[in-house]
């Protein structure tokens, strides 16, 4: 049960890690802005997600759950908002950027 | 070692010390919620309060022969925070009550509230922002946690700034903004120091850290990095760069505080540090260069005051070349040696009559300024004969400044000369000597043409009673020099250097 | 090498650079920066202080730590005073700058007598 | 399996970090903004993965507290690039 | 070598690295996002280091609330930043500026290295006086009980620091509001964080608060994030900077110490000294204390970036 939940975890992470590891390319290799953006947001919320998923067996207290759980949400909406505010602000500036 | 336990227990009439900080500090925020009017009445009927407090502690510790001592929440260091009294802090927290006061009576005038508004920007910040500097000034003199000094300072930092730019006009901007870069390096260096002491002892109380300091590289370093800082803060030469303009460009009532008592503030701090915090280090070399950058301020400060064509630039040019004397302690008053009582006593002598003398200066500085409606020396022809009264106070000023008979100053100088005769630090008494002539030099320039013969229509004549505050300030200085025996010995009471001595 | 001598180098380094910055960097914002990293240099020295004191069931000297607290709000109320100065400098003389030979000074000389 | 989840945070500053180069790089100010965001999102999650490893108390609440900052620099790094560009619109409107 | 030991190194790097960009890069705000990102590093070498309460504090105040005072000052100033970059300082100032740095940082490595290991500590004093606070945070003992003196006087500077920033408005202002933090017509994303963020930042703020008297947190930590999402209802426009002569915003701003003071001062009544608290009553003593820091606090932060009255008017 524990080698299968370890299992659970490393696979989570794993998968996790890879989605930062994308998101970071895109960032870097991206011709501009906006598509940078497009692979920035997917790939943070995705990334930070999958740690998290992966991080729930090993908590101790279902409070402790339950926070890892609001950290993941808080990060979903300000990624989303942030990433509509900065998308804005790039088309009010023409996207020459 | 019993003097060190002795030290830290705590004392009767300890009490008083933790009042003697909250009073201004319950002041400042009553003077903030209330604001308007009730800022300036608030600080004006708090300062006899301050003053017959400050007294009170001198007077257990002339009593007592000891320091006075509280343990803050009845815990005692390392873990609590401890305040201490000695003589030094008796005569400082006496003299900033008098100037604060002096200075909040003389401001009464220039930031009253206006008639028909509830309140206005520049008194609401004079007043609480004086009474500010007033508890920190406190704080710093009787504190005697390290880290407790830090919060002093930083407090004294944040109520000295603003202050130099109450008026708003770009140049006390420029003045206030270097000066808070000077203050704020000065505050991170001497918070590096406290944690490297820490690190290496586990304690910022003076008493513990002095019966535990042994010379190693990181008692050297902090030392180093703390003294650099509050040297910054102090303005000795030559990091004194912030200080001309900031105090030439404050208000009169601020720059009397500014220069006659805020310096003094970290000074009191590096003399606690290297006189009772490190006296087990073999600091000869740091003490001699100590005496030798405040040797150099000395000179140079007072040629630039002779060249200052502004009366305030000129005092505050003044300020630098005196700060160099403060400094002069440290060679004549370390290690074990006769003279050392000479030396220590003509220090603190000259921070107290420097202190009344610049005081009473920068606020004729003031009343001259708005009588004329300038400030430039070579137009007071005929103001002496105008204004007897406010020249009579810068008179009497400069009289000590030049450390002529009878005065605060002259008793000073009179001591560190001995001093520096005795441990044959013949340099010392050389720049003694220069420092005194060319002091006679800018107080003359001031002097000759207000007292020559001439014609000369005041735009307003001087208020009576503020030029008897400056005038009370200047005969506090003078008088300081018929100081007797007993006085001196008060200042010797908790002087840790010699309690240390075998 | 353990991790508190790790972050103590580090701190010695951040106080280093901060220096640097504050000495050359002529915009007094970035004078603010630098005197930031120089503080939060300072921080860790404190930091692995704390964390070599650990003892008594604690990882950690908790009394170094809370010295860090203290000193982190300072140094944001040093900051926002030191912003506020520049800004109304802005606005008064549209000028920046606090090292050049500083224009907004000079008028000074002669006016500062009205 | 600490070693793994170190290893997975080590990796994720890393890429995250290689990220930063655009804030190094630019060219524009929302750039700059993204990859102060990857970094906090990234900086989150080794922190989360740190923690369970080497088990210090008390750190989900201040992973809590960085997601709630990172959202907050985002928000003020928008308003002030933002504030730039519509000062003379504000100030004529007064 | 162990992973911890490379992750350690690799940290220890990526926040020198920033640190070096922060003073070297050429425009402020690159300067200021890199400040940030270096404050949220800092925050994990904190964590290295069983500081979980410093590093909430340096994210919340050091880099957080830190960053949004430069990023709106930066952008006010970026014009005039551009017109006046002219003056460089010569090769000499660098060099000699570089080896003073050099030489500074060296020692204190070497001063450093060579501190006493295990160091002088005052842990087991504080063990030993914890149980009598009835607190399980230690930090926390230290702030509000056995160095409270410092605390307080701590929250003067703060005020102090109120005062002079109001200090530099010009006269005509004075009675009235800050400028908006915000712009005039906020976007939806804006309002939707407002809305959302908001209310979930204050339980998170709440949460820390209670939980600070036994774990990681209490009135800085809560503080500041409270008067960050007070700055994030400012900018989207939902509420506005208060004026400077508001009764409300005054009693909040001296609330903390003020309290702390009748506290400290009721001590001597109540066990015989200053700022000491009775037995048995010292938690909901300090809890109490530390409710209206919290307040203080989350007023003040936002009052220093909104900065000096720039309306006559107000909300």
């Amino acid at each position: 049960m524990n080698f299968a939940l370890d299992l659970f975890s490393i696979a989570a992470i794993a998968a996790g890690a890879f989605f930062f590891f994308a998101g970071s390319v895109g960032l870097l290799r991206f011709p501009d802005s906006l598509t940078r953006l497009h692979a920035l947001s997917k790939a943070d919320n995705l990334g930070l997600g999958l740690v998290v998923l992966g991080l729930l067996p090993r908590v101790g207290s279902l409070l402790d759950a339950l926070k890892l759980l609001a950290i993941w949400a808080l990060v979903l909406l300000s990624g989303a908002a942030s990433a509509q505010l900065i998308g804005r602000a790039l088309r009010r500036r023409g996207g020459d950027e | 070692m019993i003097e060190t336990a002795a030290a830290l227990e705590p004392t009767f009439g300890g009490p008083l010390l933790v009042l003697a900080i909250l009073l201004p500090v319950v002041g400042v925020l009553l003077s903030f919620v209330l604001g308007g009017r009730f800022a300036e009445r608030v600080a004006l009927a708090l300062a006899p309060v301050g003053l017959v407090l400050a007294l009170a502690i001198a007077f257990l510790v002339w009593r007592s022969g000891a320091p006075v001592v509280y343990n803050i929440a009845g815990l005692a260091p390392p873990l609590g925070i401890a305040l201490r009294a000695d003589g030094l802090s008796g005569v400082m927290l006496v003299t900033a009550a008098l100037i604060v006061a002096a200075a909040g009576f003389y401001a009464r005038a220039t930031f009253a509230t206006p008639e028909g508004s509830t309140e206005a920007r520049a008194p609401f910040a004079f007043w609480i922002l004086l009474q500010g500097i007033w508890a920190a000034l406190i704080l710093l003199f009787i504190g005697a946690d390290l880290f407790n000094l830090y919060v002093g300072l930083e407090l004294l930092t944040f109520a000295a700034v603003p202050l130099v730019c109450l008026s708003g006009k770009p140049e006390t901007l420029v003045a206030a903004l270097r000066y808070l870069m000077f203050a704020l390096f000065g505050s991170v260096f001497y918070l590096l120091g406290a944690a490297l002491l820490y690190g290496a002892y586990g304690t910022l109380d003076i008493v513990l850290l002095s019966g535990r300091v042994a010379p190693l590289p990181a008692v050297w370093l902090a030392a180093g990095l703390m003294t650099a800082g509050l040297l910054a803060k102090t303005a000795l030469f030559p990091l004194h760069l912030w200080l001309p303009p900031a105090h030439a460009n404050a208000p009169a009532a601020a720059s009397a505080v500014l220069s006659g008592l805020v310096v003094k503030g970290s000074f009191v701090v590096v003399v606690r540090l290297w006189f009772y915090v490190l006296p087990a280090l073999p600091g000869d070399a740091a003490q001699v260069f100590l005496g030798a950058l405040g040797s150099a301020a000395i000179l140079f400060g007072s040629v630039l005051a002779l060249r200052q064509p502004r009366l305030k630039l000129l005092i505050a040019y003044s300020t630098l070349a005196q700060i160099g004397y403060l400094f002069l302690i440290f060679p004549l008053a370390s290690g074990q040696h006769p003279w050392t009582i000479d030396g220590w006593n003509g220090g603190l002598m000259q921070t107290l009559s420097h202190a009344f003398a610049k005081a009473a200066m920068f606020l004729s500085a003031g009343l001259i300024a708005e009588s004329l409606g300038h400030d430039r020396i070579a137009e007071f022809t005929g103001a002496g004969r105008a204004m007897p009264v406010t020249f009579l106070a810068l008179g009497l000023g400069g009289l000590s400044l030049m450390g002529l008979p009878p005065s605060g100053g002259f008793a000073a100088k009179w001591l560190l000369l001995r001093a520096s005769v005795a441990a044959g630090h013949w340099v010392f008494a050389l720049v003694l000597l220069a420092g005194g002539l060319l002091a006679a030099g800018y107080v003359f320039r001031i002097l000759s043409p207000a007292l020559a013969d001439g014609s000369l229509v005041l735009k307003s004549p001087p208020q009576r009673s503020r030029e008897h505050a400056a005038l009370a300030l200047a005969v506090v200085a003078v008088a300081l020099g018929f100081a007797p025996q007993e006085f001196f010995d008060f200042l010797q009471i908790g002087r840790m250097a010699v309690a240390a001595q075998p | 090498m353990t991790p508190s001598t790790l972050a103590g180098l580090v701190g010695a380094a951040l106080v280093g650079l901060g220096l640097y910055g504050l000495i050359v960097n002529p915009q007094p914002l970035r004078k603010i920066l630098a005197f930031n990293l120089i503080g939060s240099g300072v921080f860790l020295v404190f930091g692995i202080v704390a964390r070599k004191g650990a003892a008594a069931g604690f990882p950690f000297d908790p009394v170094p730590q809370a010295m860090v607290i203290t000193g982190i709000v300072v140094a944001f109320a040093a900051s926002a005073l030191a912003v506020a100065l520049i800004l109304r400098l802005h606005e008064e003389t549209g000028q920046v700058l606090l090292d050049d030979e500083n224009p907004a000074s000079l008028p000074s000389e002669q006016g500062a007598g009205k | 399996m600490n070693d793994f989840l170190l290893f997975a945070a080590g990796f994720i500053l890393l890429t995250v970090a290689a990220g930063l180069f655009r804030v190094l790089r630019g060219p524009g100010d929302a750039d700059r903004m993204m990859a102060a965001q990857l970094l906090g999102t990234g900086g989150i999650a080794s922190l989360l993965l740190i923690a369970s490893a080497t088990t210090v108390a008390g750190v989900e609440d201040v992973a809590l507290g960085l997601a709630l900052l990172a959202a907050f620099a985002s928000v003020a790094f928008v308003n002030g690039v933002a504030t730039d560009d519509e000062q003379p619109q504000e100030a004529g409107g007064k | 070598m162990s992973v911890l030991q490379i992750l350690d190194v690799g940290l220890a790097l990526l926040v020198l690295a920033v640190a070096v960009w922060t003073i070297a890069a050429r425009e402020i705000f690159g300067a200021v996002v890199a400040y940030v990102a270096y404050g949220l590093l800092l925050a994990i070498v904190w964590i290295r280091l069983f500081a979980p309460d410093v590093a909430l504090t340096e994210a919340a105040i050091g880099s957080g609330v830190t960053g949004i005072l430069l990023v709106t000052s930066g952008a006010r100033l970026k014009s005039a930043g551009k017109a006046s970059a002219a003056a460089k300082p010569g090769l000499s100032l660098h060099l000699s500026a570089a080896a003073l740095s050099l030489l500074a940082a060296t020692a204190l490595a070497g001063v450093i290295l060579a501190l006493p290991e295990p160091s002088p500590t005052l842990a087991p004093e504080a063990r030993q006086e914890l149980a009598a606070t009835g607190l399980g945070n230690p930090v926390t003992a230290v702030l509000i009980a056995w160095r409270s003196f410092d605390t307080m006087l701590e929250k003067i500077v703060l005020l102090l620091a109120v005062v002079g920033v109001w200090s530099v408005a010009s006269d005509r202002f004075w009675g009235g509001a800050p400028a908006p933090l915000g712009r005039a017509n906020p976007q939806g994303a804006l309002l939707l964080l407002e809305q959302t963020l908001v209310p979930l930042g204050i339980l998170v703020g709440v949460h820390i608060f209670w939980v600070g008297a036994n774990a990681p947190g209490g009135a800085f930590q809560a503080g500041a994030i409270l008067a960050a999402m007070w700055m994030i209802v400012m900018i989207a426009r939902a509420s506005e900077p208060p004026r400077v002569n508001s009764l409300w915003l005054r009693l909040a701003l001296i609330s903390g110490p003020a309290v702390f003071i009748v506290a400290g001062l009721a001590g001597i009544g109540m066990a015989g000294n200053f700022f000491a608290y009775p037995d048995g009553f010292a938690k909901p003593i300090i809890l109490f204390i530390e409710a209206f820091m919290l307040l203080t606090i989350a007023a003040t932060l936002p009052v220093l970036v909104a900065g000096p009255p720039r309306r006559s008017f107000g909300p």
